[in-house]
């Protein structure tokens, strides 16, 4: 176990992430696969945080993924709301067919 | 008087704008009033004629400059004005014109009696005689250009004066485009002039000439004065250069300028605007064939015939289209049944001859100079006449056909007789007739300077000249009429227009006498030259060659179509006939090479080049742009997934470039 | 004095400004404004003459500097070291009356506008403002400013009141301008770097290296980014879709003013301010200037519409300006001097008979027309005196520019064969504009009588007015050209001093 | 905690079920699948940050994430009765540019990995301690985080505001969903 190893564990499992979302059609999944990216976010602090040199500030490591986790339930929370309510408005769940932003 | 010269250039534009702006719906007043102008102004050119004729300095710089315009200046040494240059050939050319242009006006009354737009018609035909007199006038090159384009101008304006006629708006363009065509060479040639001899002025690039062709023969030094040095200077300069394409700066610039004259004297190849100019008024071809217009090639080159005889070649090239231009035009018009084609193309070949004549002389033999002006003289009045009882006939019969004509000796008999004298004039009818002398004159002094090729033409198309000229008039006057008889109870001779036809009977017989008496035409234009030799005449065979070859060019034509009655029923279908009478497709050959080659394949190409390269390569851009802003916008499609691949890919590169590595 | 000078664009935007609270039914209102506003303008332009003649304001023979007539410089942009420089001299007076005569044409030839007349009109006049103040500015800035102001106009007048493709071609025009305008922008960039001032006087006296090295792409540049607003080959073909779509008023002042601010950029901001460029890049544009000569009027021979033959035959004749500058000669920028003023004279009055023809035959198309002297002789006769000035001939204002030009094509040495070889090329192009205006005019007012053409009315007063004041100047100009010469040569001494520098 | 054999094999055993769940939850076709995979995944992940020496953050992870967000999802997934069941397939291309771009992401944080200079632990460090965290966020000096953390809150609090309003249009009912959220987050 070692700084490398943490980092490569964060790298694949970020590129999952960026795979499911990818290859998701359903907006939900699609949400699951970007929680899968903040997780290795999340990997990579804690592992500078405890490689961190001499002198360094290690509380950081602890501080910041509170912060994520704050804004990703917040992001979670309107996300989930705004899927709901369309899915109840249009009856729709498929990324595909929700192409309103072009225009 | 010699002073108050400019008034004869004022006097027809008086006429030409009072014309026009007041006189133009009353058209007896403004022929009145063009008579009027005109007479004033012949009455002022034969009181200067008269004047100089007596004076005792008839040489050079007696008459020389008498006043003068600024116009504008080009730069700082070339400045352009407006004067008048008054020598010999310029004062004679002055009453020829005026003589002239009062007789066809006072004609143009009964011609256009019954016309709507005659009224229009005095005006321009003056402005036509001013732009003419300017010519004549003119000390310098570059005014002799613009009066040179005003005669252009004029002569549009007249051929195509029956603007509703499709013919003769097409033949007015045919005029103005030729005339230009050659008219940009000219301009080149002066500028040429201008530029690199340094002067515009006649005298001085006379003068420099002179001096500079005398320093190469024998007699050196003279004192020049003015831009004479400069030219003078600058030929010293150009001597044993090779130039461009083997000829030197002063062949090029006289080559140059002579195709102006080449073009506006309808030498041959540029002759083809010239019969069809006859679709115009009679009184317009009449004065265009006789004092304007096609003489202005002949007088420019005469006027600057000093420098023509210094550069190498420039007098070859002319004597050799004079000579061409003779003899084809002569063969056209054994065949043409207009009967105002006939005469054009008579005009031509006498062109012909004034032009091959100065071709001839050089600066030690001047006698073919002398004999052209000479015949410049004498053929303005017997072929005015021709044409104006051409006129009459049409007027007449209402028909230009001499298929059409015949046997109207009893008819018109004023006309007749005139039109015999004429005749008797331009087919050379000895000894008493004005054209025999001048046309003698041509010959003669062509043989005496070792041009025999020329001198021969010009005996062979003295008898072509003969014939045709007889068979004119035998199938105008003799025989029986063929046309229609309504038209010939009706013909009768108006008095406007019998009267200047008999006054110009006169000038037709005796304008052959100064010749006997010597003149001074050409120590005038070269200054300080020898005397003129006349011709010698150890080539004394030449005369009774040239009678036998009128009298018999008449003779034949009395035979073929004087004797008996003609029919017109089967044309001749030899080739050689349908060649000639064709005019040698002269005419279809233009209309390919400007249909065909110019619109065709020269401006249609570069339209399309515009249409479809040009402003395609600035259309193609802008559809570039909108392709790229196409694909663009493809990719922003609502579709979630592209637009996060993208902004990957964008973190990617941000990485890649960002100096992470 | 500089006031008044100033006032020569500060009175058409007042006159804008004031326009635009006239109620839009009081037509009478506003045509009285609109020619009194031009009158103003034509009496103040004849005025600064009046004092610039009576003034010594010639530029010393030698000289490398302008001198400037009623300058006034205020500093403007500080930051950048700009200056709002107003100033005169007497190429600058020319233009300007040229200017204000064919604007006072145009104000009455759009006499008969009614629809949306008030927009029209203070259109007109910002135009003018932005015209007049591209004539009196000596700080490229500034000029590059006004240049700018006149495109919107343009843009607006013939997208709205035009007629065709008239979206379309009021598009093109101004990109292609504006693109002339990022050309122009780059080149003054040059300037400002090499030189770190706009000021068109100072740059001229500025004989560092640094300029000297950067003229070599600052001056293609700013050439042909005024080129193509005077429309040099392969740049022109905005010029005859914009031309035929424009309203009349504005054909003519767009052809015979609006392009000649190409040329007098080209002069004033290229030749003026970076002779080494000039030296350098010349040949390449006596290219292209001959090529528009003689290609522009090959293409008018095939042009049937009156407006596209009048579009290139403008583009022809402003080819022979580019041509005169193009010989770098004091006789060849007088003639492209002349000849920018002679053509705004002869092509707005062909444009305003093609206005007053169209009028009456409803038709451009001149296979279409025929035999007009029988019915409308005045206007005949403007157009076939029109035709003579286009052609050329002595007596008319272009004789004289013309000639100019040709001389200097064959001025001094002949070792130069491509000048030689353009010029003759340039002198042919007289025999094909021959072709082309023989051709117009006879199929147009000669030949017989169109069906229609029976209940054709000649001009009217309004009408005959502005085409007498029009073809007065070109006879007057090519009668008496004196002063005309005088004062462009005069104004021309620094720039010919700065050549041979 | 000391680098022994013992936390090796642990730190490879949370890396496998860490990444075994989470491409279990980017590829299985059902919905509630995918969603307790995550959950497995996370669950791996606290186990990792555990051996790290980071036991809040894991309590944390534990907590909120597995207790709040993923819990939250499958609540989705169940109102919304089309989600779980019925599976849409992407296209080739989509699955193509997927791996495409994960690869390129993968390689391109993999060529960065090696440049990390520092890979020895301190060993002088001391595991953060809940207080310690506490008083950094709460402190309002250069090296605190109380401008963040009041931000945060605020976010927080917008977002719940926010969610409810979207949610409360259809059905009085969707409330609860918001209440949850909000009490999930907090």
């Amino acid at each position: 176990m070692n700084l490398t190893a943490c980092l490569s564990l964060s790298a694949i499992l970020f590129s999952f992430g960026i795979f499911g979302l990818m290859t998701r059609r359903k907006i939900i999944a699609m949400l699951l696969a970007i929680e899968l990216m903040l997780n290795a976010a999340l990997i990579n602090c804690v592992a500078f945080a405890y490689y961190a040199p001499a002198g360094a500030d290690t509380d950081v490591g602890s501080i910041l993924p509170i912060f994520i986790v704050a804004i990703t339930s917040a992001e979670m929370a309107v996300a989930l709301a705004v899927i709901v309510a369309m899915y109840r408005k249009r009856k729709v769940i498929d990324i595909e067919r929700l192409e309103d932003l072009h225009d | 008087m010699i002073e108050s010269s400019w008034m004869i250039l004022l006097l027809p534009f008086i006429s030409f704008i009072g014309g026009i702006l007041f006189l133009h719906k009353q058209p007896k007043l403004a022929a009145g009033f063009s008579i009027l102008c005109n007479g004033a102004a012949m009455v002022m050119a034969l009181i200067l004629a008269v004047g100089f004729l007596s004076s005792d300095d008839t040489g050079y710089h007696a008459l020389a400059h008498t006043w003068s315009y600024d116009w504008f200046a080009i730069t700082d040494t070339l400045t352009v004005s407006i004067g008048a240059l008054l020598d010999p050939i310029s004062i004679m050319m002055l009453v020829v014109i005026t003589v002239i242009s009062t007789l066809v006006h006072t004609y143009s009354i009964g011609y256009m009696e019954n016309d709507a737009s005659a009224g229009r018609f005095f005006p321009l035909l003056s402005f036509f005689v001013f732009s003419m007199l300017g010519l004549v006038i003119a000390p310098t090159l570059v005014q002799m250009f613009v009066f040179w384009e005003l005669v252009g101008v004029s002569s549009y304006m007249l051929i195509g004066f029956w603007y509703h006629k499709p013919s003769a708006v097409a033949a007015s363009k045919k005029a103005f485009i030729i005339t230009r065509f050659a008219d940009a060479f000219f301009l080149t040639g002066i500028i040429l002039m201008a530029t690199q001899f340094g002067s515009i002025g006649f005298d001085a690039i006379n003068q420099g000439a002179t001096a500079f062709s005398s320093m190469n023969t024998a007699n050196p030094s003279f004192s020049l004065e003015g831009g004479a040095v400069q030219v003078f200077t600058a030929l010293a300069a150009q001597e044993g250069s090779a130039g461009f394409l083997g000829l030197n700066l002063l062949s090029w610039a006289t080559i140059l300028i002579f195709i102006g004259g080449w073009g506006k004297s309808a030498m041959f190849p540029l002759h083809v605007w010239l019969p069809d100019a006859m679709e115009g008024p009679t009184p317009v071809s009449s004065i265009i064939h006789s004092a304007t217009m096609v003489v202005a090639g002949i007088y420019l080159t005469a006027r600057l015939f000093p420098v023509f005889a210094v550069a190498e070649y420039t007098l070859s090239v002319v004597e050799f289209t004079g000579a061409i231009t003779a003899l084809f035009a002569a063969i056209i018009a054994c065949t043409q049944r207009d009967i105002k084609r006939i005469l054009a193309f008579s005009t031509l070949s006498q062109l012909g001859y004034m032009m091959f004549s100065l071709g001839v002389a050089d600066m030690e033999h001047t006698a073919g100079f002398t004999a052209s002006m000479f015949h410049v003289f004498t053929h303005a009045f017997f072929k005015c006449l021709l044409f104006l009882s051409a006129g009459l006939i049409i007027h007449s019969v209402h028909s230009n056909d001499i298929a059409l004509m015949g046997g109207l000796r009893k008819k018109l008999k004023g006309t007749y007789f005139v039109t015999l004298l004429a005749v008797c004039a331009i087919a050379g009818v000895p000894f008493l007739f004005s054209g025999f002398w001048s046309k003698e004159e041509i010959i003669m002094a062509a043989w005496s300077n070792g041009h025999q090729c020329s001198a021969i033409i010009g005996l062979l198309v003295g008898g072509l000249t003969a014939f045709y000229m007889g068979r004119y008039f035998f199938l105008i006057f003799h025989g029986e009429y063929r046309g229609d008889a309504h038209h010939l109870e009706h013909a009768h001779e108006n008095k406007f227009m019998l009267f200047p036809m008999v006054l110009l009977a006169i000038p037709t017989i005796i304008a052959g006498y100064p010749m006997l008496t010597g003149h001074t035409f050409f120590n005038t234009v070269i200054p300080q030259a020898t005397l003129p030799t006349h011709p010698d005449h150890s080539a004394s065979w030449i005369m009774p060659v040239a009678i036998a070859m009128a009298i018999g060019g008449l003779l034949v034509a009395w035979l073929k179509y004087g004797r008996r009655a003609v029919s017109f029923d089967t044309p001749s279908t030899n080739i050689v006939y349908r060649c000639i009478s064709n005019k040698f497709y002269i005419d279809e050959c233009y209309i390919f090479v400007t249909k065909k080659i110019i619109f065709r394949c020269v401006a249609a190409p570069m339209k399309l080049c515009d249409d479809y390269i040009v402003d395609g390569i600035i259309h193609s851009s802008a559809a570039i742009m909108r392709g790229c802003a196409a694909v663009i916008r493809h990719w922003q499609n609502g579709q979630t997934h592209v637009y996060l691949g993208l902004m990957i890919i964008g973190l990617a590169l941000l990485a890649w470039f960002g100096g992470a590595l | 004095m500089p006031f008044l000078l100033n006032c020569t664009w500060i009175l058409p935007t007042l006159i804008a400004l004031s326009l635009m609270f006239v109620p839009k039914q009081k037509v009478g209102v506003i045509r009285g404004m609109s020619v009194a506003g031009v009158l103003g303008i034509l009496a103040l332009v004849v005025s600064l003459i009046i004092a610039f003649l009576a003034g010594d304001y010639a530029s010393p023979v030698g000289s490398a500097e302008t001198t400037l007539a009623f300058s006034y410089r205020t500093p403007w942009f500080e930051a950048i070291g700009n200056q709002f420089y107003t100033g005169v001299d007497g190429f600058s007076l020319l233009m300007m009356l040229m200017a204000s005569i064919i604007a006072l044409c145009g104000v009455l030839v759009s006499w008969t506008i009614t629809d949306r007349c008030k927009e029209f009109f203070i259109l007109l006049f910002i135009l003018l403002a932005g015209t007049f103040g591209c004539f009196i500015s000596f700080d490229l800035l500034t000029f590059f400013l006004f240049n700018e102001i006149t495109l919107i106009p343009t843009y607006l007048l013939i997208a709205i009141f035009g007629s065709g493709k008239k979206e379309f071609a009021a598009m093109k025009l101004n990109l292609m301008l504006f693109g002339g305008s990022a050309l122009i922008i780059l080149g003054m960039a040059g300037t400002y770097s090499a030189t770190g001032s706009f000021d068109m006087i100072a740059i001229a006296n500025n004989q560092s290296e640094t300029l000297g090295s950067i003229a070599m792409w600052a001056f293609p540049a700013l050439f042909m980014g005024f080129g193509i607003l005077g429309s040099v080959f392969p740049f022109h073909t905005w010029s005859p879709v914009g031309h035929a779509s424009a309203p009349t008023a504005i054909s003519m002042f767009l052809a015979g003013v609006h392009m000649k601010l190409g040329g007098y950029g080209c002069l004033r901001a290229a030749i003026y301010l970076m002779p080494e460029g000039a030296q350098e890049w010349m040949p390449l544009f006596m290219v292209l200037a001959t090529i528009s000569v003689v290609y522009g009027a090959f293409i008018a021979i095939r042009q049937r519409d009156l407006k596209y033959i009048n579009a290139y035959a403008s583009i022809s004749h402003v080819g022979l300006v580019t041509f005169g500058f193009a010989t770098l000669t004091a006789v060849g920028l007088k003639g492209g001097v002349l000849q920018m003023i002679s053509h705004g004279f002869v092509t707005a009055v062909v444009f305003a008979l093609i206005g007053c023809i169209y009028g009456r035959t409803h038709t451009r198309n001149i296979d279409e027309m025929g035999g007009l002297m029988k019915k409308i002789p005045f206007l005949s006769v403007c157009f076939v005196l029109a035709g003579f000035a286009v052609v050329g001939m002595p007596g008319t204002s272009s004789f004289v520019a013309e000639l100019t030009i040709f001389i200097a094509g064959f001025s001094g040495s002949l070792d130069d064969t491509l000048r030689l070889v353009c010029g003759a090329l340039c002198i042919s192009s007289i025999v094909i504009t021959a072709v082309y205006v023989l051709r117009t005019v006879n199929s147009v007012v000669h030949g017989p009588l169109v069906d229609n053409g029976h209940e054709f009315t000649d001009a009217r007063f309004i009408e005959k007015v502005p085409l007498i004041i029009l073809l007065t100047c070109i006879f007057a100009m090519g009668l008496f050209p004196g002063w005309i010469i005088e004062l462009a040569e005069q104004s021309l001494t620094p720039v010919v001093t700065n050549l041979g520098r | 905690m000391e680098a022994t054999l013992t936390t090796d094999i642990l730190f490879y055993l949370f890396s496998a079920a860490i990444l075994g769940c989470g491409l279990m939850a980017v590829t299985v076709k059902n919905l509630l699948h995918s969603a307790i995979a995550l959950m497995g995944c996370l669950f791996g992940t606290a186990g990792l940050f555990l051996l790290l020496d980071h036991e809040f953050v894991a309590l944390m992870q534990i907590l909120v994430y597995i207790g709040g967000v993923v819990i939250f999802i499958i609540y989705a997934v169940l109102l919304t009765t089309h989600l779980g069941t019925r599976y849409l397939p992407a296209s080739t291309l989509k699955y193509i540019s997927g791996v495409t771009l994960a690869a390129i992401v993968l390689g391109l944080v993999l060529h960065i990995d090696p440049q990390a200079t520092h890979t020895a632990v301190n060993p002088d460090r001391t595991a953060t301690t809940i207080d310690a965290i506490g008083y950094r966020l709460l402190d309002g000096s250069t090296n605190g985080f109380l401008i963040p953390f009041e931000v945060i809150s605020v976010l927080l609090l917008s977002a719940m505001i926010g969610a409810a309003t979207i949610a409360k249009h259809q059905k009085p009912g969707a409330t609860n969903d918001e209440d949850e959220t909000g009490g999930s987050a907090s």
